[in-house]
């Protein structure tokens, strides 16, 4: 089964690399742009039976690795939900 | 005093350490290999920098995970010296044996550099062969060294006295532009509430020889050889 | 005990025009016909298209390179194997090259200079040596052209993103841009390693029997690039699947340093080789020709990234971080164990033969078998006719009015030809390894060498205006340049390594600028007993029939008896005498100057080898008597350039009052003037004397020509008279300033 | 308008980050994780009227900046679709 994680910087941490797509963006033109934050998109293969066997060792995999809790919020899809 | 260094894969600045301790200042010192969990009865444990498992996915995230590592949190855990330096702090942040977190640089790109450090607090068995607001000539270079945590936990580490090192200019004075990678509090290293913990992002071992720039960071060893139990 | 080596089912077939889609001549086609004694498989076809490339086979430059100088009494290792190697005292040998990765560095600049120090790295470690030291020559288009700036960014990214986490420090470069180059940059890289000198690996088989083992990263199927264009009808699905660049993984190089450095001491390697260029191809048939064997492979054993690879892609890709080695047999457990430390693949793939064949096995099948020399040894050399072209390189005409002097440096100190490069270097790692004693900043990084006195000094140069007037001068100033960069420091020159950047060498222009590049730099070598031990050729720098100017860089190594005698170019003392010591008189020919005023330098001037030989023994010898307290090179933007650099001393800020010829006189070319060979000295007042008769004795002119005072100004002649912190700002700032964009 | 944009390594492409987080996932006790592949995860706020000049846009930054063609693939989510 596919997880997708995505992993994003805390509300309230800087986020260097978000502010600096934003200001690269509106020097490209793109004036319209705000509010960016540049995070990690994870994907995984889990062998699990079911949807909720897979959420359950997503969710263990992002408390253990994937995610740092003291700057980074993160959530996950399991496909086919 | 007996040391260990933590050789990890991926760890750079261990050799830099071991000199440091053992040919400059004459100590017993040893490499300590990531997947044993002895640690031959050493005194202090030096995580060294580098980028230990390539720094994939976050700084210190993986090598947190190290057989070592379990040792060296029961060792921390009863009271054991353990100083971190650039990687090595990563790695304690993540094990959470120091609070807070490493972060990209706010330039976004890698540094190398001297900078000035001050020193906040004396009173540490890292800090003890030095004064309160002394100088520090010590070089940095890392990409991600910007220190965060959270505001309320900053403000009881400042009263506790956790924050030991910061950047400042060479006048000693805090400013935006001598804080090289945006830290919060221009924090340039930190310790635990025991105060056995030590993290820093500058590189003490980088400073030992007048003839590569500079013998300040002797005084980071020899305050932890000073310490012995 | 002929198996034949078959095509394998829906492979295209292979005819003149499949081997014309793979880059291969007519005749080239035939003669490989006629070694083999049929047509070649599919297989055999890329493995001849990719041995047979110029990048591999030297087949333009090769008769040529044979002219470099590359023996002297401290020579342990001339080109022939990865890397040369020069004894540089006390038991130690310095093992260094320097490699180009320009063309992949355009596409993607960030990986492509990533993988260029990773290339350049699995070099030096291959020879059992221990990397210490890197340095990289830059050549961007103009700052204006609106891919500079990308392709900055991530080649210095790339360039310490794998450098910085290797842990090997990153020393000295250089960095330029000129529109020449804004369809072809240059991404040239060095690297130095250490080794105790009985300890050297070598890359040459020996032993049949001995097995072949493969280790470090897996297969994919990056870099097939030279080949594929051919195989669209092949498998359009592979073709889709195949990166066209490579990407580096410095995590498992340091690995890989490590358990080879390693596994080297357990004494079981009999030959090691990087997968470099055309892979595993070019490794494994290169090690069995040198040691006079064959090997045999059997392919299916090669461990993947991911499945589905053919026999053609396992052959030709160019995956990073892999090595080859041959085993001394029943010991290859031992150096698993190593390996296996390490969490590296280590498996045994194959062996050494004694039949002098190239054979490989694929699920049962020959897919090639081809003699070994054939891939090697038999590939073409050509003779390319050169020619000096008729017309005169063009000068620029006068079309600015004459800037004032002060003017004048201002806007020289703000080129990002001669600003700070600390933008740059500051984003390498080059203090790691606890040896750097003069990194990033002054003229050559100085690096002791632990348990000794001695250390050495590094850097490299080109002079690419200087090759477009003339490329034989131009090569010549070029070393001349990088060997007085290393004396200034205080150290010997000992060896050379080059890198030669041209465009096509089918056209007769380019090959004659090649051929006098060539010549300028064994003539240069021969004067500094310096030889060439290692090198690289990089060829078809250009883009729609617009070449790059000829760009040999070199890179000089020296070595010095006492490292606490090493010299910096920071003036030191106030009331400390200021004076030039040169073997020529400048001329504006070639010089930033001319290039940012636009206006005729004029022609090069000639250059007295014997006098720079002399320069460089003067310098060297002041250095080891203690007798200098400062040495500048005075290179791009001249003397008054050179004045104020060596004024930024980042310990204490001084100042310079100078004379210039007679008083309030002197014009242009005193101040900004190049191509001269000359040094600025500081010298204790006492000493200049002594000074003098160290330069004046050996026939150069040597002038005192101002004392440094600690009013923190520069003052020439009168006519200039500057605050150094604002000449400093804007030396500082003036790369940066670009970035931010804001003018 | 909130956009998110994945970009993830082009097939073919060695990925080490994703290599080193399988690995380091599997030596926690994920034995039944695999192809894992780290990408980036990036959030931005567009002004427009409408979802289909959103997407134009972000297609364009993802072209222009976001996503490094050679090496790398790239798709977009626009919020409220
Ligand atoms: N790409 C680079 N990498 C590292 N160091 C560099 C690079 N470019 C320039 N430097 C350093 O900046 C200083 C000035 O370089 P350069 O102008 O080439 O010196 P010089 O004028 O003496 O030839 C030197 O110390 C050089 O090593
Ligand atoms: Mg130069």
């Amino acid at each position: 089964m596919q997880v997708k994680v995505f992993v994003t910087p805390r509300m309230g941490i800087l986020d260097p690399q978000g502010r600096a797509v934003e200001s690269s963006l509106q020097s490209l033109g793109f004036k319209n742009v705000s509010g960016v934050k540049v995070g990690k998109y994870i994907l995984l293969e889990v062998e699990a039976r079911t949807a909720s066997e897979a959420r359950d060792e997503a969710k263990k995999m992002c408390e253990a690795l994937l995610a740092n809790p003291v700057i980074e919020d993160y959530r996950f899809e399991v496909d086919g939900e | 005093m007996k040391w260990g260094v933590v050789r990890f894969p991926g760890s750079l600045d261990d050799g830099d350490a071991l000199y440091a301790i053992a040919e400059v200042m004459g100590q017993d010192a040893r490499i300590l290999w990531h997947k044993d969990e002895s640690l031959g009865g050493v005194e202090c444990i030096l995580l060294p920098g580098g980028f230990s498992y390539g720094d994939y996915l976050r700084t210190g995230a993986i090598a947190r995970f190290s057989p070592i590592m379990k040792s060296v949190a029961k060792f921390a855990a009863d009271g054991g010296l353990v100083i971190g330096i650039c990687n090595g702090f990563q790695i304690l942040c993540e094990a959470h044996l120091i609070p807070g977190a490493l972060t990209r640089n706010r330039s976004l790109s890698f540094i190398c550099e001297r900078v000035w450090i001050r020193v906040e607090n004396a009173s540490t068995p890292f800090t003890r062969a030095t004064k309160r607001g002394d100088l520090l000539r010590l070089p940095i270079k890392h990409g991600e060294g910007l220190y965060v945590a959270p505001e309320d936990e900053l403000r009881q580490m400042e009263e506790r006295g956790q924050v030991i090192l910061r950047y400042v200019d060479a006048d000693g004075r805090e400013s935006d532009a001598a804080n090289p990678n945006g830290s919060m509090r221009a924090i340039a290293g930190v310790a635990n509430q025991r105060f056995n913990v030590f993290g820093l992002m500058p590189h003490p071992e980088h400073a030992v020889e007048a003839m590569l720039g500079g013998v300040d960071g002797l005084k980071i060893f020899q305050s932890i050889a000073g310490s012995a139990r | 005990m002929s198996e034949r080596p078959v095509s394998l089912p829906g492979e295209p077939k292979v005819d003149l025009e499949q081997a014309r889609a793979h880059g291969l001549a007519p005749d080239e086609y035939r003669k490989i016909e006629q070694i083999i004694g049929r047509t070649p498989t599919y297989t055999e076809l890329g493995v001849f298209s990719v041995m047979w490339s110029e990048h591999c086979s030297y087949k333009s430059s090769r008769r040529h390179l044979r002219k470099l100088p590359s023996k002297s009494e401290l020579v342990v290792q001339g080109p022939g194997e990865n890397a040369g190697a020069i004894d540089v005292g006390d038991g130690w040998a310095a093992v260094f090259k320097i490699e180009s990765h320009n063309h992949p560095s355009f596409v993607e600049p960030y990986q492509g200079a990533a993988t260029g120090v990773g290339g350049i790295l699995r070099d030096i470690f291959t020879m059992g040596a221990r990397p210490v030291a890197s340095m990289n020559s830059l050549k961007f288009g103009s700052f204006e052209h609106p891919r500079t700036r990308y392709l900055l960014g991530g080649v210095v990214g790339g360039i310490g993103g794998y450098g910085n986490c290797v842990g090997v420090p990153t020393v000295a470069g250089e960095v330029m841009f000129d529109a020449a180059y804004n369809a072809n940059i240059l991404v040239n890289a060095f690297c130095l390693g250490l080794v105790r000198k009985g300890e050297m690996m070598s890359a040459k088989a020996r032993g049949p029997g001995n097995p072949v083992l493969y280790v470090g990263s897996a297969t994919g199927r990056d870099g097939i690039h030279g080949a594929s264009m051919a195989s669209a009808e092949f498998d359009k699905q592979s073709e889709a699947k195949r990166p066209a660049v490579q990407v580096g993984d410095p995590f498992t190089e340091k690995l890989l340093i490590e358990a080879c450095l390693e596994a080297g001491k357990t004494g079981a390697i009999v030959a090691i080789q990087d997968m470099g260029a055309a892979g595993l191809t070019s490794s494994s048939s290169e090690m069995a020709a040198h040691g006079g064997l064959g090997i045999e492979l059997d392919l299916d054993k090669v461990p993947l990234r991911e499945a589905g690879l053919t026999p053609y892609e396992i052959l030709l890709s160019e995956s990073q971080e892999r090595m080859l080695i041959v085993a001394e047999r029943g010991r290859e457990a031992e150096l698993k164990t190593v390996f296996d430390k390490w969490d590296l693949h280590a498996v045994v793939i194959g062996h050494v033969t004694e039949d002098k064949r190239w054979r490989m096995r694929w699920r049962g099948q020959i897919v090639a078998d081809i003699p070994i020399g054939a891939l090697a040894d038999d590939a073409p050399v050509y003779d390319r006719p050169a020619a000096e072209p008729k017309a005169q390189p063009q000068t620029k005409i006068s079309i600015t009015e004459k800037p004032g002097t002060a003017k004048a440096l201002r806007a020289l100190l703000d080129s990002p030809n001669i600003a700070s490069k600390k933008w740059v270097y500051r984003q390498y790692d080059s203090i790691v390894q606890s040896n750097t004693v003069l990194g990033p900043g002054s003229d050559a990084a100085v690096l002791r060498i632990k348990n000794s006195r001695r250390a050495i000094a590094l850097k490299v140069d080109s002079n690419p205006r200087a090759c477009a007037l003339d490329p034989y001068l131009g090569a010549v100033g070029t070393v001349c340049e990088a060997a007085r960069n290393v004396a200034c420091a205080g150290a010997r020159p000992v060896g050379i390594t080059n890198c030669l950047n041209y465009g096509n060498p089918e056209r007769p222009e380019v090959m004659w600028q090649f051929v006098r590049g060539v010549e300028g730099l064994r003539d240069a070598s021969i004067a500094f007993g310096a030889p060439v031990v290692s090198g690289n050729v990089s060829f078809y720098n250009e883009t729609e029939g617009h070449p790059i100017p000829p760009t040999p860089t070199i890179a000089v190594l020296g070595v010095m008896i006492d490292v606490s005698k090493h010299v910096t170019q920071f003036f030191k003392n106030a009331g400390d005498a200021i004076a030039i010591v040169r073997t020529a008189t400048p001329s504006l020919a070639a010089s930033e100057y001319a290039a940012i005023f636009g206006i005729d330098g004029g022609r090069l001037g000639a250059i007295d080898l014997a006098r720079e030989a002399a320069l460089i023994e003067g310098l060297v010898e002041g250095a080891e008597q203690g007798l200098i307290r400062s040495a500048h090179d005075v290179a791009e933007g001249g003397l008054a350039v050179a004045l104020a650099e060596a004024c930024f001393n980042p310990r204490a800020i001084l100042g310079a009052e100078v004379e210039l010829g007679r008083a309030g006189n002197a014009a242009a070319v005193d101040f900004f003037g190049e191509g001269a060979s000359t040094v600025v000295l500081s010298i204790a007042e006492r000493d200049a004397a002594r000074v003098e008769s160290l330069f004046a004795g050996r026939g150069l002119e040597f002038a005192v020509i101002g004392r440094v005072i600690a009013d923190p100004r520069l003052k020439i002649s009168g006519t200039l008279d500057e605050g150094i912190a604002e000449l400093q700002r804007i030396y500082e700032d003036a790369i940066p300033r670009r970035l931010r964009g804001s003018d």
